[in-house]
């Protein structure tokens, strides 16, 4: 490769882009989600010459497979090309904390997708397009109260680090701060999985609602056995069991509800003209590792016009410059606290084959 | 060449840090001792290094130093606790002993970070000083591994009872593979998580009993160049076979079963026999063409007398 | 505490079903098959894609599985194992080299399936069966529980009196000691090591089925949980005791619904595993192997 | 067999004679119900070849593995030139200077003949030594190995593994590694099993020669011919018992041993 | 009847059997002699199958059994109490003789460990017990039960008194000469020259890979110092020791 290009200022006709991310492996859905959704904004760049007669944002994807040794290793040769503009960074939040150090070393910017752990956007080249779990999970508190549902029982992979976050801090303090009563709150594990135990005193207690902070097959049996248990009442997830996570926990799955960062059910221009799009090109619906990857791209984008440079220097600047103002994208009015995305999020319902709005995506 | 070292920087490094974690299984099944405790103190010694770094504001050498002699120590405790052990049963135990210290540091609140790990433990070190490090690691283990004391490591593996009736204390060896293998698992964990900055609890687990398990086998169990040869093939597999795409796993997979069915002593052994060979034949052709079949001393046995 | 014992028998009851064919394979003909977990999975995912394609009955879907199984251990046996036994005279040798080939075997399924599935959990929504819940002395139980409990069961001991009592389980034992000897007797080595290996998959297509319809789905992963606990569970009965698979996987069972039960979720692999060490320092041979028989 | 080379080895360990090397009193071995080894008492005296006869399973193997402490005492003691070593740990024993040999054969299948008789050499009487043997050392070990693969007729052998050998071969090779570590005492269990009649004298001639260098040796084996010509005295035992005890032609002679050993035809086999 | 001819065995470049031809006919005991070495056990497992041959021929009655696996040698009717005994150590003594039973009539197994048993008695009072954990010369009383067993037509025998008891080697000799007399060939390695002597029919000398000898028992009886010398025992012949 030719030395040097990336860190020209102004804006070439090529601008080399690498997506570092799981395509394989148990969380592939987050890596090639993120990967479907920043290709359709890049088509749609390019198409409407956004950045330029001519300029063209291209991406290559690389998988890193699940694992931390190949993320890092992976992210040192895509750092050493000196033609890449920017990454569209890992989706495993210890991929990322361990790429995070690396990127600044190497002076790249990187845009994380999901990578919901602390340690990921640390320093001016690390910026994250996904908002976290807990700065919208009061959705589902305030539903909650709103509803009157007092009495809630937590059932959480306490071993999940984003899972983890909120089950331990801020859902006892959101609901403690809207009156409701938690009666219980039992951990669960990652190799959990059997919940006849767990679901069994649960349902002893028959609380008004059940909060489940749980991985999608985890969430399909627990949500399965806790109705054979009996419970009937109110279950609130998380957005891992949104796209069509729930499907196989067929007739119990319906009626769950789940704050999420994006759904196709939201009722904004962008979104609908997103979901539009996605569905033409993917022949399905989005989910939300693809509106990530898509507003994420469109920050990219953004960034590059704002500071008028496609150097990873400029792109850096134009990021922070971006973030200052916000934009709106398919998830909605998007505003930032430093390089870290928030979203207005939205309430959703799972009526057994696609998402009903509850409450907000109001942009 | 340079650019091509930093591209490849982490892969190079990993190769290190991974012969250490490799050679932290083999050393004690060299001896017979079918024991993963190397994996658990590499848990270990990534914690310690990355809370005496984080928490405590050590420095990488003294953090280093630290995770080896506390792998050490829990490893040879660890032997003593399950000396009676052998076989299988002691490959479980040891297993059970990982897989709890994976369960303990979830549950370790601030100090582990919990679920999440530790981040932000960046060390000072550089490829220089693993290959140092290495170094004198595999000089060491070549004293293991020829002469005497091979020959009384693999008594002990081959027939412990055998061997206490040579004289050789049996239960030392067993004790001291432990305490090798726990330092070098916690200089292994150590270094990786000083490298990459970061360590979480997924990082202990049973698949990494298994790579290390892979590798040796692979690559050929009697000797650290066995142990070598497998880390190089595993680290570098996932680069060499990205042009596979998504089908990589299951190409993965196929290497991994036919080199179990093909190569009995793994890539090592292979290499070796075909050496011994290739030996033999020039022997043979060397000795006069038109003497009668070889007499390599076992047909002629029945009459040397 | 009633409803507690019937969940753990459930667990347990599970946990035998794979576990068993596992340690079929392993305690007789010396098959340590760490493509196990992996068989498991894949013949739930084969049934799975049948389901989609066909709505299909409890015991159909059951067949399916059942069927995959054996045919994926039947393919590993022909492929991997079969030649690594026939290229080595002492059965020690080939130990770690069938630990390895069943690692590299297991690799072939699992990615597949992460691809078809995307990694996202699978069920057998398509299937006509839908679990029926009923009380029982004031015991909730579902019918899948019923049947698992007694196909568990069931078969657990089935399996055991037969390897050992019969003519073939014998031969199979004899075989795991000194292959080259037993052929001596007039044992076909390799023909009864495939039959072994099937039925050992079928087992795995069992439980898979079983397992499916007690969580509703699965994912890829769950495979190497799973193979993890039944080499517990067969180390902690004893290598080579059926018997103490039976007991292993209720006592690993029982130890993990008290931690849950006692709602300390987070700390249940401490536990088992801790339980496990601790067993094993008491009887170094597991709960009901036999010492190693060794003479001067 | 080279005879010739023997006298050169063995002289720093040689005994004084008729010392004691050797007393094992009220010895008993039992496993369950069965009394392998029961109250058997006997005192080995320096530069000797001793007996054991008896039926099979009467308990000689378990005296082995007994007096080599590889089976734990049910009851009695044990004395090695004078000290203690019931409680010892088996490796500490065989430092001391004691050999033996296996029953079944053992050796290491992954070694070449050579390896397996060095193991021997090495082990001689330096516990625990981590090999950091200097060249002299390293010299001397290597002429024990040779010394002892010619004597015991395995010359040409070295490079062989010992599963490439026949089973008479193999036994040598157990032979070959007890001498070669120039023990005070060597216990030999069966070593000619599997040889015809003349390799088993090649052997005897060699523990002969063995014992005139003043080695102390314990030999069991079934041949009463060779055992009468081989041994200086003899112990006949039988359901773990001691039952005869004394110069070989006597104890053969011996109604009891007659009973128990020759079979009820009471004929001598030889 | 069991025919060999011209058999050949290598060990990759050890050429171990060189053209040896011997034959076990129903009614008669051959034996076979030899050093160390010089390829008997060799010739025996080839002819079970356990060892692949190079070259020659083994028939039964006829049939070939060269490139037949070993379980279906052993169905045809040949048995072989294999060179150190290779008992099941972990199985149990009854077990060990109910496998070597596996080809026989279910119905007969029974009766058959009796006879076992008869003969061997400390083998009944052991029945329970690992077999490993017998003595050695028990587990050879053991190899050699497990081999009747299987009720063979023709029946290889490699030492079959190696470490036995003088009076236990009788028992045994005599258990090979009367199985001989039920109809059954039997070719019988030893090394215990004289007792193998006094009960075989034919006698075959190998040496180096090759047959260097072989005539009726009865005569090489009357010249024993021609067997002695031809195991290389000459020294020992001319001494007249025995
Ligand atoms: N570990 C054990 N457990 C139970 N019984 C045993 C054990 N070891 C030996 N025995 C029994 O003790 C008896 C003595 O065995 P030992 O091997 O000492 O006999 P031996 O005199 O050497 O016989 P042989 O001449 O046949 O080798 C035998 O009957 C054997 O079955
Ligand atoms: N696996 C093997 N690989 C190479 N050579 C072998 C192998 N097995 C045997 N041999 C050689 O073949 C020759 C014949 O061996 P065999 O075991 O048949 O001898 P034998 O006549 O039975 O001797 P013994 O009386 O000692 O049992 C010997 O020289 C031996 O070294
Ligand atoms: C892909 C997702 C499962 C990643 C997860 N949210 C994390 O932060 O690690
Ligand atoms: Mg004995
Ligand atoms: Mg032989």
């Amino acid at each position: 490769a030719q030395g040097g290009i990336a860190t020209q200022e102004g804006i070439p006709k090529e601008i080399r882009l690498l997506g570092v991310r799981d395509h394989t492996g148990p969380v592939a859905y987050a890596g090639i989600g993120g990967a479907r959704g920043g290709e359709l904004a890049i088509s749609e760049i390019n198409r409407s010459g956004y950045l330029g007669k001519g300029v063209k944002l291209t991406i290559e994807e690389v998988d890193t497979a699940g694992s931390i040794e190949t993320a890092s290793a992976e992210m040192a040769q895509a750092t050493a090309d000196r033609t890449v503009h920017a990454i569209m960074g890992p989706t495993q939040g210890q991929q990322a904390a361990t790429v995070a150090p690396m990127v600044e070393r190497a002076q790249v910017p990187t845009i994380f997708t999901q990578a919901g752990s602390d340690g990921v956007v640390i320093n001016d080249y690390t910026y994250r397009a996904t908002a976290p779990m807990e700065s919208y999970y009061h959705l589902a508190t305030d539903y909650l109260a709103e509803k009157r549902l007092r009495d809630v029982s937590v059932l959480y992979n306490a071993t999940f680090p984003t899972f983890a976050e909120i089950g331990d801090g801020p859902l006892p303090k959101q609901a403690a701060a809207r009156g409701l009563n938690i009666v219980s709150s039992t951990p669960v594990q990652m190799t959990t999985q059997d919940f006849t135990t767990p679901v069994r005193s649960i349902a002893g207690k028959d609380p008004d609602a059940v909060v489940m902070l749980l991985t999608e097959p985890q969430s399909v049996t627990a949500l399965t056995q806790l109705r054979q248990a009996g419970y009937d009442g109110q279950v609130i997830a998380t957005s891992v069991q949104g796209g069509g996570n729930l499907k196989e926990a067929g007739r119990h799955g319906k009626g769950v509800i789940y704050p999420t960062d994006f759904s196709p059910a939201l009722t904004s221009r962008k979104a609908r003209d997103f979901v539009a799009a996605f569905e033409k090109r993917f022949g399905q619906l989005p989910d939300v590792y693809a509106a990530e990857g898509y507003d994420g791209m469109w920050w990219l984008a953004r960034a590059i016009k704002a500071s008028g440079s496609a150097s990873r220097d400029g792109i850096k600047r134009g990021l922070q410059e971006v973030a200052k103002d916000g934009f709106e994208g398919a998830m909605g009015e998007l505003t930032f606290a430093g390089g870290d995305m928030r979203v207005p999020g939205v309430l959703v319902r799972w009526n057994g084959t696609r998402e009903e709005l509850v409450s907000g995506g109001a942009s | 060449m340079t650019d091509w070292y930093f591209s490849h920087i982490v892969l190079v490094q990993s190769t290190l840090t991974t012969l250490l974690l490799a050679l932290s299984v083999q050393v004690p099944l060299r001896a017979g001792v079918f024991s993963f405790a190397g994996v658990g103190c590499y848990g270990i010694g990534g914690y310690l290094a990355a809370i005496g770094m984080v928490h405590y504001g050590l420095s990488t050498a003294s953090a280093i130093l630290l995770a080896a002699a506390a792998g050490g120590i829990a490893a040879y405790a660890l032997g003593l606790l399950i000396q009676r052990l052998t076989g299988l049963y002691l490959a479980m135990a040891t297993v059970a002993f990982t897989l709890i210290i994976a369960v303990v540091v979830v549950n370790g609140g601030d100090l582990t970070g919990s679920a999440a790990g530790l981040f932000g433990a960046l060390g000072t070190l550089d490829t220089g000083h693993l290959l140092a490090v290495v170094a004198v690691v595999v000089v060491a283990l070549t004293f293991t591994e020829i002469g005497p004391l091979g020959r009384r490591v693999e008594a002990v593996r081959e027939d412990p009872e055998l061997a206490s009736a040579m004289g050789i204390d049996v239960a030392r060896y067993r004790r001291a593979t432990f305490a090798v293998s726990g330092v070098l698992g916690g200089l292994s964990g150590s270094m990786t998580v000083l490298l990459r900055s970061t360590v979480t609890p997924d990082d202990i687990n049973f698949h990494l009993v298994v790579l290390a398990l892979t590798i040796i086998i692979v690559g050929g169990s009697r000797s650290w160049i066995g142990a070598f040869v497998g880390t190089v093939i595993f680290v570098w597999m996932p680069e060499v076979l990205a042009f596979v795409g998504e089908w990589e796993d299951v190409v993965y997979g196929v290497l991994v079963a036919a080199a179990a069915v093909y190569l009995p002593g793994g890539v090592t052994g292979a290499a070796m026999d075909g050496y011994r060979r290739y030996r033999r034949k020039r022997r043979e052709a060397q000795s006069s063409p038109d003497a009668p079949p070889p007499q390599p001393a076992a047909a002629a046995a029945g009459g040397d007398r | 505490m009633a409803q507690h014992i019937l969940n753990a028998v459930a667990l347990g009851s599970v946990y035998l079903v794979f576990a068993l064919g596992m340690a079929l394979a392993w305690s007789t003909i010396g098959i340590l098959n760490f493509a196990h977990g992996a068989t498991f999975m894949f013949s739930a995912f084969t049934a799975h894609v049948v389901t989609q394609q066909v709505a299909l009955p409890m015991p159909a879907v059951v067949l399916v599985a059942v069927a995959a199984g054996a045919l994926i251990a039947t393919l590993t046996q022909v492929l991997a194992f079969g030649p690594i036994m026939r290229r080595v005279a002492d059965h020690r040798a080939a130990e770690l080299r069938i630990l390895i080939g069943g690692i590299g075997v297991a690799a072939i399924p699992l990615a597949i399936a992460e691809r078809e599935t995307a990694s996202a959990p699978f069920g057998f929504r398509g299937s006509t069966y839908q679990a029926q819940v009923f009380e029982v002395f004031g015991l909730r139980m579902t019918t899948t529980v019923l049947v698992i409990v007694l196909a568990g069961i069931g078969i657990g001991v089935g399996v055991w009196r037969w390897l050992a009592r019969s003519r073939q389980g014998l031969a199979l034992r004899a075989i795991g000691v000194d292959a080259e000897t037993a052929s001596l007797m007039g044992v076909d080595r390799s023909t009864l090591a495939l039959g072994t290996m099937a039925t050992s998959g079928a087992l795995a297509g069992l439980a898979g089925a079983l397992l499916t319809f007690q969580l509703g789905a699965i994912a890829p992963e769950s495979g190497d949980q799973l193979l993890i606990k039944a080499f517990a569970i067969v180390v902690l009965g004893g290598l080579g005791s059926m018997g103490g698979v039976i007991v292993g996987a209720f006592v690993l069972a029982g130890a993990e619904t008290l931690v849950l039960a006692m709602n300390q979720g987070t700390w249940v692999d401490a536990v088992s595993f801790g339980l496990i060490f601790l067993v094993l320092l008491l009887r170094p041979q597991g709960l009901f192997g036999r010492q190693e028989v060794r003479r001067t | 067999m080279a005879a010739s080379t023997a006298a050169t080895t063995g002289d720093e360990r040689r005994a004084e004679p008729e010392a004691t090397v050797l007393r094992a009193d009220d010895v008993a071995v039992h496993f369950g119900g069965v009394k392998a080894v029961d109250g058997v008492s006997i005192t080995l005296t320096a530069g000797r070849i001793f007996g054991v006869l008896g039926p099979n399973g009467s308990g000689k193997s378990t005296l082995l593995a007994a007096l080599t402490r590889l089976v734990p005492l049910t009851r009695g003691r044990l004395e090695f030139q004078g000290k203690p070593y019931d409680t010892v740990r088996p490796h500490t024993i065989a430092a001391r200077g004691v050999a033996r040999t296996f029953q079944t054969v053992r050796i290491l299948p992954g070694r070449t003949v050579f390896d397996n008789v060095a193991l021997g050499a090495e082990s001689a009487g330096r516990p625990g030594s981590i090999g950091r043997a200097g060249k002299a050392e390293r010299g001397r070990v290597r002429q024990r190995v040779r010394t002892a693969i010619e004597r015991t007729g395995l010359s040409g052998k070295e490079r062989h593994r010992p599963d490439e050998l026949s089973y008479g071969y193999q036994r040598r090779v157990e032979i070959a590694r007890a001498i070669a570590s120039e023990p005070t005492l060597l216990l030999l269990d069966e070593p000619t099993a599997g040889m015809n009649r003349q390799e088993r004298d090649d052997i005897t001639g060699l523990l002969d020669d063995l014992r005139g260098e003043g080695l102390t040796q314990l030999l069991i084996e079934h041949d009463v011919q060779m055992m009468v010509e081989a041994c200086d005295h003899l112990f006949a035992m039988n359901f773990g018992e001691l039952i005869a005890d004394g110069e070989p032609e006597s104890v053969v002679r011996h109604p009891a041993v007659q009973e128990a050993y020759l079979g009820t035809q009471g004929r001598a086999h030889a | 009847m069991l025919e060999v001819a011209d058999l050949h065995v290598s060990y990759g470049p050890v050429h171990a059997v060189r053209g040896v031809s011997l034959a076990a006919e129903p009614e008669r005991i051959t034996l076979v002699l030899g050093a160390n070495g010089a390829g008997k056990s060799t010739s025996l497992r080839a002819i079970c199958g356990l060892q692949p041959a190079s070259g020659g021929s083994v028939r039964l009655d006829g049939a070939e059994l060269l490139g037949k696996r070993p379980h279906r040698i052993v169905r045809d009717g040949v048995s072989l109490v294999p060179e150190g005994r290779r008992i099941f150590a972990p199985l149990t003594v009854a077990e060990n003789l109910r496998i070597g039973g596996y080809t026989a009539d279910r119905s007969r197994v029974g009766a058959l460990v009796d006879g076992v048993y008869d003969r061997f008695p400390i083998l009944a009072q052991r029945r329970d017990m690992p077999a490993g954990l017998l003595s050695g010369g028990e587990q050879q009383m053991l190899a050699f039960g497990r081999a009747l067993m299987a009720q063979p037509h023709v029946m290889l025998l490699d030492e079959p008194s190696m470490g036995l008891a003088p009076g236990m080697v009788d028992t045994v000799l005599a258990g090979v000469r009367a199985i001989a007399d039920s109809g059954i060939g039997v070719l019988m390695v030893e090394q215990n020259v004289d007792a193998g002597l006094a009960v075989a029919d034919t006698v075959s000398i190998v040496a180096r890979g090759e047959v260097v000898r072989s005539g009726q028992a009865a005569e090489l009886r009357q010249d024993a110092s021609v067997v002695h010398a031809l195991l290389g025992e000459a020294a020992l012949a001319e001494e007249g020791a025995p």
